[in-house]
């Protein structure tokens, strides 16, 4: 875990690998595969799919991303940021071999043992998908543990899907897979249009189904509308929050959402939970 | 614990006679008053109502350096302060020191922040007993009064040529003795006491708390907000001036190759503290801003922390340059109805 | 997959020894390679030279450089050089930033350390811009195939016809009713003895001819906009008062005129007269007349004799037309050649010689006239003539002065007109010609026979006994109150023989020089020239851009540029006409990419920037801020000229120059201001 | 004032005339004091007098400006609003206690690099005399 | 005098109108010497419209305060005038506002309010102490009389006169749609002793005082939010790309801060001097900005916020303006 004694002081990580996912240029998509400079570290880390850090760069700043590798993936932690601002544009122009600042692990998980005899429906668009990833893989090493595992996936293009070899695996290993992309393309043979359209295209039964969702605030809002629709009930739905963060230790007070702090008390959140804060559906 | 005196002329030979502590009192620069580090002890005065700026400032430094690092090195150097360097905390007000027990909740809260609590912990505190509250005083609506002795380790009484001082804590014992405090006499506790009851009466302004943590979220889509948002500046004083508030920025700072991460006070009343790089804002608007105000100290802390994080200063009532009344905020807020919410 | 992370290149340039044996260029190299960002830093003998150049496309490629630095001579200098060079490797040209360690840096400073730190410093705040730069987008508009020539001198001829003859459309706009210019006031020219007149003539007459060409004269350009390759002019074709289509140049109206003889010419430098409706000279083309409207009793006074203008009376052709009004016409070119010319030095403004004193101290352009067989006196150099032109003398002692009004500090000229020297031996042995006997003395301060065959014919000239004395006159006197003696006193020291003089001569001719056209000022304001110092129009590089201006698609031709002779101002002509050429030709021109750029969301609608504009170049336009309608600031690409003054006025920030903005400068600051 | 202070000047230089100016110096071979650091900006009208204040927060003991000479603009206008803007500014710090012999602006044509060379020296000598700028730099200390 | 029977009439009327939004004025505030600003979106609100010497805020300030939030899809943009009252200072910001295109002359009504002056509530309160509770002040002759928890007192016109007051050279509002009262007289001069007074200090003396009182600044912006010329989008100020000044706050970051903000008030500055009275630290912040309105008008002959026609100071230039300065 972080220095008790000082929660502010980041780790130094090495960046073991970067690539990216999407094509290089403005709100890219660049995955960082990193391990901490001191590996010792690794004795006291422990993080949970859903779980954030913040992740920066030395006399830039850092930012809250989630942690986009699963535990049970060993030896390494993996972000994938897309290129936005200030600290995020540094990060990108970070490559194998350099370093930066991870503190974490921060927030909550998502219920992964609660979930456990469950299926799992992971619903993601863009850059949504790096919080579920970790979902995913968690519960592809933990087959026996749950029921099915179906993955629904959108972005605009198709080359603007993040993990792309990825979801060719998953169907390899027979998990069911639906990617989307918005607009009409040359070849693409799967579905065409928007995430929650696919979501009730596929219309998953929620028969003893968990449903996870991520991505852009009005997918989440369609996905959650959608999933109500196929007869999901609020504490069935989960999805994770992003608000503007510094500390991300609940101090520095910008990511309250009503009386939650996303960054303590989030940033993972049953429908249910959202629903009673005028804050966070505004 | 006990309870001393002091003859005011002696003050300097008073403070004086600690050898190891740093001194913070009230320093005027013209007509402002902040808590600053005292050279010399014959310049504390006891003839002031309240700071300007709450000492909140000297646990949370308007900015502070958390590390230094240097480009193209990977160590990093903590900048926590020095436990060890013992500070009094001299005359502060007692609902600026009730602050720091309200605000030390968060600051403990489940990570705790070790910048903050190595200064509170190395300070003592003497308070100063109001006697002439300033008019939009409402400390007595929140648990607090003239005389409270929460968060002090010490509070003192100005009795004229004579303070009368009592101490709360060991440690406030300790300081007292070492400053070779004599023992007061019940007259100074009578008068102290007659002082308290009649400052009490100079309050002039309250609020009756009972049921406003669990309305407000009900009033959230509520049109009353924008009669005092709709004039709001969006600056910062109710919150910079604020001894319970305690948000704040990090920033990276460059000097050549040097750099530091420095915090520094932060408001939720700017546009920019919840802003996206996306461009997108969850509060774009000064009336979400004025309500998350509101809503935090009346309602969202006091949900977390059970306590309403708001001492009744009167600061943000006196400063705020368009009239913003916190208390009239409140007050309208209970005549408010919550159906009237969505229909509006 | 490539990388958005500056890899930046440093190259440090010895410059032979220029910076070398100044700047410790391998102490440079050391602290640059230890900057943030910077991959590879290099020095090189020569970095502009092709294995310079070559060494940086090699990193480039092999190194995925993608930020290049040059520490060397002033970017002014290499910029576009090594922007090349950056092409050549399919790297964004704006990639590369210059560090001037030469001009400003080895080249001024004498202490070695000194030099060496601040060449670390510059470097180090080129690798701070480095790491913010931008790919700028060079933009290509096309060119209209047409070129505008202003002035229609020998050097505007002479451009006019070469883009013609190229098969382009030229127009020829000339202020005075002829083309011609100077050149046609002019006896001989120098060396060779050529009539100037002889020479000129067919070419005026062809660009009047020639189908590609439309002339205009007696016009003027009222107002120019655009950018290069679209630039758009309006010209005033001012009345002449007569219908040039019906005129044919009989000159029965100027017999006629009743100011005939009255008016001094100014084609024959006030010596001879004409009428108010005139020619300009007999060889004038378009051979139309004009009605001087000053002059002109029935222009100027409304009434002309009892029985009106008798001009018209005469006109058989019905020429003349006293209702004629200035005719605005707008044309569509690519290019412009400015060959506006020069005026001579107004030799009232060295009193001293007393030009404006006597009749027989007479400027060089007098001389020309005075000796020309189309002049007033037939050629001959009589002085003293009375009013209707007649009587008058022949000098018999005959002094030419050097350097009036130029090499001169005293009249603010410091500058050498390069054509007197020659142009007075020219006229010596024109006297010698035609007044053998006469006494002919040159003061000369020295003589500056450069030219091909001019010293040849210097020489000729002192062996045909004219005597050359090295001194500058002080004072020119007459001897006597007498009328009738005409005799003038030059005072001058010989400085060879250190012996006072006080020389008798009849005649002294001022080698007045050429100075920058009295109305410089509304060509710079119309076409935004600059000028040098010595006031004649700025090239854009004294060496290698001689005929370019700063304006892109603006040439210069002649002696509005500097003072030149007749070969060099046709050379000239020539040279703008072929990069008018360039343009015209290829049909697409690249405009200016370091264009300002409006970031709108940061725009609040104030027009500071609009107003700020010299060029026009920005407008508030309607924009839907998210379902509102605002206003906010536009820049128009092709007319910016990224000077970014609009930056300064802006008080967010929202507009900025590419290449030059806040955040890009910031950073330099930051770098250079910190005192070491 | 100690001898040993060699103040640091930023020039701010328009890249057609002042620029040039500076360039021909070089090519004279007119030696100057190194004193000061020159950033090529197109026009003098570029100059945000907002950069003037960041040069002197950043450690510069003087600062000048320099254009072309009134009505020699490369692009006409930029040295005009130029003088009116760096008055005002000069006028300003002046106000808020930074002598005024810190700001300078000069015309220097790109002929001049005689004048180049005086302008740099009086620049220089006027900072010299106004000490160094130090109560203003972003300071280290509390860090 | 202002009678607020007709000003409450003529803004019901304004605000019954279809094409208006809100009216910007005052009411009586819940404490003390100063009212507050009012925002009014309904006529049965004009009631609460007061005038009289508490009306110190400059209401044109919150005509550039307002957000424009999205327009939903399928909805127009509400492009309903905004009234406002303004008194002779106030107006000049309206002015400026024009000048700058912050909005067009038919997007805003105008209610002038002739005005004698207002207090000052840092004066007022030497002289009289603090209240709890709302402070009426009538201005009679060289008197103002304060109704004061009850209690009726009397003070001196000329040592409760805000600053600005002293000084007004336009109690009158030089644009409106309609005047409420009749026009007052000129009373006030402006001089510039201030200005003069501490130009006598030498530039150690002038950077001591200011190092002083920008050290006390705690960087709130309410001196920037107040002014009504300060409407950017995003200020120069507190933007992060790039950071021309840091957030942290010590005195070199506060002068720069002061310093910018004074630079980009230059030629701009109306004189309302709402920016000294909001600093909460006291800061005497309208010293900067009467030197620049000092030099703007001497070098320039230029005075902000008088004429709609006028150009914008620092967009214009004079080819024969000062360059004595110049090397």
């Amino acid at each position: 875990m972080m220095d008790e004694s000082n929660p502010y002081l980041p780790y130094i990580v090495n960046i073991e690998d970067a690539w990216y996912e999407t094509p290089v240029g403005d709100r890219a998509v660049k995955t960082f595969k990193v391990n901490f400079k001191d590996e010792k570290v690794w004795d006291t880390w422990s993080h949970k799919p859903g779980n954030c850090a913040m992740v920066g760069r030395l006399g830039i700043g850092e930012s809250m991303f989630c942690i986009s590798s699963s535990p049970t993936e060993e030896g390494y932690l993996r972000f994938s940021i897309m290129q936005a601002g200030k600290v995020t544009s540094a990060l990108h122009d970070l490559e194998a071999g350099d370093t930066m600042t991870v503190r974490g692990p921060l927030g909550n998980s998502f219920p992964m043992e609660e979930w456990e005899g469950k299926n799992i429906l992971s619903i993601g668009g863009g850059i949504g998908q790096a919080p579920l990833r970790p979902v995913i893989n968690y519960v592809r090493a933990n087959k026996d543990k749950y029921g099915n595992l179906s993955v629904l996936y959108g972005a605009r293009t198709s080359d603007l899907h993040c993990f792309k070899s990825e979801f060719q695996e998953y169907q390899e290993e027979g998990t069911e897979c639906h990617l989307a992309i918005d607009i009409e393309e040359e070849g693409w043979k799967n579905f065409v249009g928007f995430v929650p359209d696919l979501l009730l295209d596929v219309a998953p039964s929620p028969d003893n189904t968990i449903a996870v969702t991520c991505g852009p605030p009005i997918l989440i809002k369609f996905v959650t509308q959608g999933l109500e629709r196929l007869g999901f009930t609020a504490d069935q739905i989960y999805t994770t929050l992003e608000e503007r963060m510094k500390c991300g230790i609940g101090k520095c007070g910008r990511c309250n959402v009503g009386s939650l702090y996303v960054c303590k008390d989030g940033p993972v959140f049953s429908y249910a939970t959202l629903k009673e804060i005028p804050e966070a559906f505004a | 614990m006990g309870d001393f005196k002091f003859a005011k002329d002696k003050l300097a030979e008073v403070v004086g006679a600690l050898k190891d502590y740093e001194v913070f009192a009230p320093a005027a620069v013209g007509d402002v008053l902040r808590f600053k580090e005292v050279e010399d002890a014959s310049s504390v005065s006891f003839d002031f109502k309240n700071t300007n700026v709450p000492p909140k400032e000297l646990m949370f430094p308007e900015t502070e350096t958390l590390f230094k690092f240097r480009v193209g090195k990977t160590d990093i150097e903590p900048a926590v302060p020095d436990e060890s360097k013992k500070r009094l905390v001299f005359g502060i007000r007692p609902c600026d020191a009730m602050a720091y027990t309200i605000v030390e909740k968060l600051y403990s809260w489940d990570y705790p922040d070790p910048y903050f609590e190595k200064r509170r912990e190395s300070s003592v505190l003497f308070g100063l007993a109001c006697s002439e509250p300033v008019p939009n005083c409402f400390c007595t609506s929140l648990g607090g009064g003239p005389g409270s002795e929460q968060g002090l380790d010490a509070l003192m009484f100005d009795l004229g040529e004579t303070v009368y001082v009592k101490t709360i804590t060991d440690a406030g014992d300790t300081v007292a003795k070492a400053m070779g405090l004599e023992a007061a006499a019940d007259a100074e506790k009578k008068a102290a006491a007659a002082q308290e009851k009649d400052a009490l009466g100079k309050i002039k302004r309250s609020i009756d708390t009972e049921g406003i943590p669990e309305k407000l979220p009900s009033l959230y889509d509520h049109p009353f907000w924008e009669q005092f948002s709709d004039r709001c500046l969006s600056c910062g004083i109710c919150t910079f001036l604020c001894p319970t508030c305690h948000c704040f920025d990090i920033q990276d700072e460059m000097e050549a190759f040097d750099g530091r991460r420095a915090r520094m006070w932060d408001t939720c009343m700017f546009p920019e503290y919840t802003l996206h790089t996306s461009g997108h804002n969850p509060r774009p608007t000064r009336k979400e801003r004025t309500r998350n105000r509101i809503s935090h100290k009346y309602s969202y802390f006091p949900e977390k922390f059970d306590v309403i994080a708001c001492v009744g200063c009167g600061r943000c009532i006196n400063y705020c340059p368009v009239n913003i009344d916190i208390l009239d905020i409140l007050e309208k807020s209970k005549q408010a109805e919550a159906k009237e919410a969505k229909t509006a | 997959m490539s990388s958005r992370r500056p890899k930046i290149g440093v190259y440090v340039c010895h410059c032979g020894i220029n910076i070398g044996s100044v700047v410790d260029v391998p102490a440079v190299v050391e602290y640059a390679s230890s900057l943030p960002g910077v991959a590879i830093a290099r020095e090189y003998t020569y970095m502009c030279s092709d294995p310079g150049q070559n060494l940086v496309k090699e990193d480039i490629k092999t190194s995925g450089l993608n930020r290049v630095i040059v520490a060397s001579c002033s970017p002014r200098m290499h910029e576009p050089t090594f922007r090349k060079t950056l092409k050549e490797a399919g790297l964004n040209p704006y990639f590369l930033e210059m560090a001037n360690i030469r001009e400003q840096c080895s080249w001024v400073h004498e202490d070695h350390a000194e030099a060496t730190e601040k060449a670390k410093k510059l470097v180090e705040a080129a690798v701070a811009k480095a790491l913010v730069l931008e790919a700028l987008e060079e933009k290509e508009v096309d060119v209209i195939p047409s070129c505008l020539v202003i002035g229609a001198g020998i050097a505007g001829i002479q451009a006019a016809l070469d883009i013609a003859d190229a098969g382009f459309k030229v127009y020829v706009v000339e202020k005075t009713p002829s083309v011609g210019g100077h050149m046609s006031q002019l006896d001989k020219t120098f060396p060779t003895l050529d009539c100037s007149a002889c020479i000129l003539t067919p070419k005026m007459v062809d660009v009047a001819n020639h189908p590609n060409i439309e002339l205009m004269t007696y016009s003027q350009v009222e107002a120019v906009e655009g950018y290069v390759g679209n630039f758009k002019a309006t010209i005033r074709k001012k009345a002449r008062y007569v219908d040039v289509s019906k005129c044919t140049g009989c000159g029965v109206c100027a017999e006629n005129c009743r100011l005939a003889g009255r008016i001094p010419s100014e084609f024959d430098e006030n010596i001879g007269m004409r009428s108010a409706i005139y020619l300009p000279f007999p060889q004038a083309v378009p051979a139309k007349y004009t009605i001087d409207p000053e002059r002109c009793l029935q222009l100027s006074k409304g009434k002309c004799g009892k029985e009106g203008p008798a001009c018209a009376e005469a006109c058989t052709a019905g020429a003349v037309n006293f209702e004629q009004e200035d005719e605005l016409v707008d044309i569509e070119c690519g290019t412009i050649i400015v060959a506006t010319g020069y005026d001579v030095f107004d030799a009232a403004r060295k009193p001293e010689y007393a030009w404006s004193d006597y009749a027989n101290v007479i400027t060089g352009l007098e001389f020309e006239r005075l000796v020309s067989a189309s002049g007033p006196t037939g050629g001959k150099p009589l002085l003293g003539r009375d009013k209707k032109g007649e009587g008058g003398y022949l000098p018999q002692k005959v002094a030419f002065i050097h350097c009036v009004g130029s090499r001169d500090k005293s009249v603010g000229n410091e500058y050498c007109s390069r054509v007197c020297c020659m142009y007075l031996a020219k006229q010596a042995h024109l006297i010698r010609d035609k007044l053998p006997e006469a006494d002919i003395t040159v003061y000369y301060m020295d003589v500056r026979a450069f030219g091909k065959g001019f010293e040849e014919f210097y020489d000729r000239v002192r062996r045909e006994g004219v005597r050359y004395v090295r001194g500058n006159p002080s004072e020119v006197f007459k001897k006597n109150a007498d009328p009738e003696d005409h005799t003038l006193i030059v005072k001058v020291e010989d400085t060879l023989t250190a012996q006072a003089l006080e020389a008798e001569h009849d005649m002294v001719v001022l080698g007045v020089g050429l100075e920058p056209r009295h109305d410089v000022r509304e060509i710079i304001d119309l076409f935004k020239l600059s000028q040098s110092t010595d006031g004649f129009f700025m090239e854009a590089h004294p060496k290698l851009r001689p005929v370019d201006t700063a304006s892109d698609g603006i040439f210069l031709a002649g002696c509005c540029q500097g003072p030149k002779d007749i070969p060099d101002t046709v050379a000239q002509a020539k040279g703008a006409a072929s990069s008018a050429l360039i343009l015209i030709a290829s049909g697409k021109v690249n405009v200016e990419a370091q264009v300002s750029f409006v970031t709108s969301s940061e725009c609040r609608g104030c027009g500071f920037c609009v107003e700020v504009c010299p060029f026009g170049a920005i407008e508030l336009v309607d924009e839907n801020r998210m379902g509102n309608i605002v206003k906010v600031a536009l820049v128009n690409e092709a007319l910016c000229k990224g000077c970014g003054s609009c930056a300064a006025a802006c008080l967010s920030g929202a507009i900025q120059p590419r290449s030059f903005k806040d955040e890009q400068i910031l950073p330099q600051i930051a770098v250079l201001g910190v005192r070491t | 004032m100690s001898e040993e202070y060699e103040p640091n000047i930023l020039a701010f230089l328009c890249n057609w005339c002042s620029y040039a100016g500076a360039d021909l110096a070089g090519t004279s071979r007119t030696h100057y004091l190194p004193n000061i650091k020159i950033i090529r900006v197109m026009c003098s009208g570029r100059v945000n007098p907002l950069f003037l204040v960041n040069a002197l927060q950043q450690g510069a003991d003087g600062v000048l400006i320099s254009g072309c000479h009134p009505g020699d603009c490369h692009y006409l206008e930029g040295n005009f609003y130029a003088r009116r803007r760096f008055m005002l500014m000069r006028k300003l710090l002046e106000h808020v206690g930074v002598d005024p012999g810190r700001v300078n602006m000069s015309w220097v044509s790109a002929s001049e690099g005689a004048k180049f060379k005086e302008v740099i020296d009086e620049t220089v000598a006027k900072a010299k005399e106004a000490g160094p700028m130090d109560q203003f730099r972003r300071r280290q200390l509390n860090w | 005098m202002v009678d607020e029977t007709i000003l409450r009439e003529k803004a019901r009327e304004v605000l019954a109108r279809d094409d208006v939004r809100r009216l910007i004025g005052w009411k009586r505030g819940t404490y003390g010497y100063e009212s507050a600003p009012a925002v009014l979106k309904d006529a049965s609100q004009a009631d609460e419209l007061i005038f009289d010497p508490t009306c110190v805020q400059n209401p044109a300030s919150f005509i550039t305060l307002e957000e424009k939030l999205p327009v939903p899809r399928g909805q127009d943009p509400d492009t309903r005038k905004v009234a406002v009252l303004v008194k002779g200072c106030d107006s000049r910001a309206v002015v400026q506002q024009l000048v700058e295109k912050a909005y067009t002359r038919d997007g805003v009504i105008v209610l002038g309010v002739p005005c004698t002056g207002v207090v000052d509530r840092r004066k007022a309160q030497k002289m009289f102490g603090d209240t709890s509770e709302p402070v009426m002040i009538k201005e009679e002759g060289d008197k103002f009389v304060f109704i004061i928890d009850g209690e009726t007192r009397e003070g001196p016109r000329a040592e409760l006169l805000a600053d600005k007051c002293v000084r007004c050279r336009f109690p009158n509002p030089l644009v409106y749609d309609e005047l409420v009262a009749d026009e007052v007289a000129v009373w006030g001069a402006d001089e510039f002793a201030d200005v003069d007074e501490f130009e006598k200090m030498s530039p150690p003396e002038k950077w001591k005082f200011w190092e002083e009182q920008f050290s006390k600044c705690i960087r709130c912006y309410s001196c920037r939010n107040v002014c009504p010329m300060c409407y950017c989008l995003e200020c120069v100020v507190t933007k992060q790309k790039p950071q021309w000044t840091r957030r942290s706050t010590d005195v070199s970051e506060n002068t720069a801060y002061h310093i910018q903000r004074a630079w980009h008030l230059s030629g701009r500055c109306i004189e309302c001097g709402e920016c000294e009275r909001v600093c909460p630290v006291d800061i005497p912040i309208t010293t900067l900005n009467r030197k620049m309105t000092r030099d703007v008008k001497e070098l320039f002959s230029y005075e902000p916020g008088v004429d709609v026609e006028a150009e914008p100071l620092l967009s214009c230039y004079n080819p024969q303006d000062p360059e004595e300065y110049i090397m």
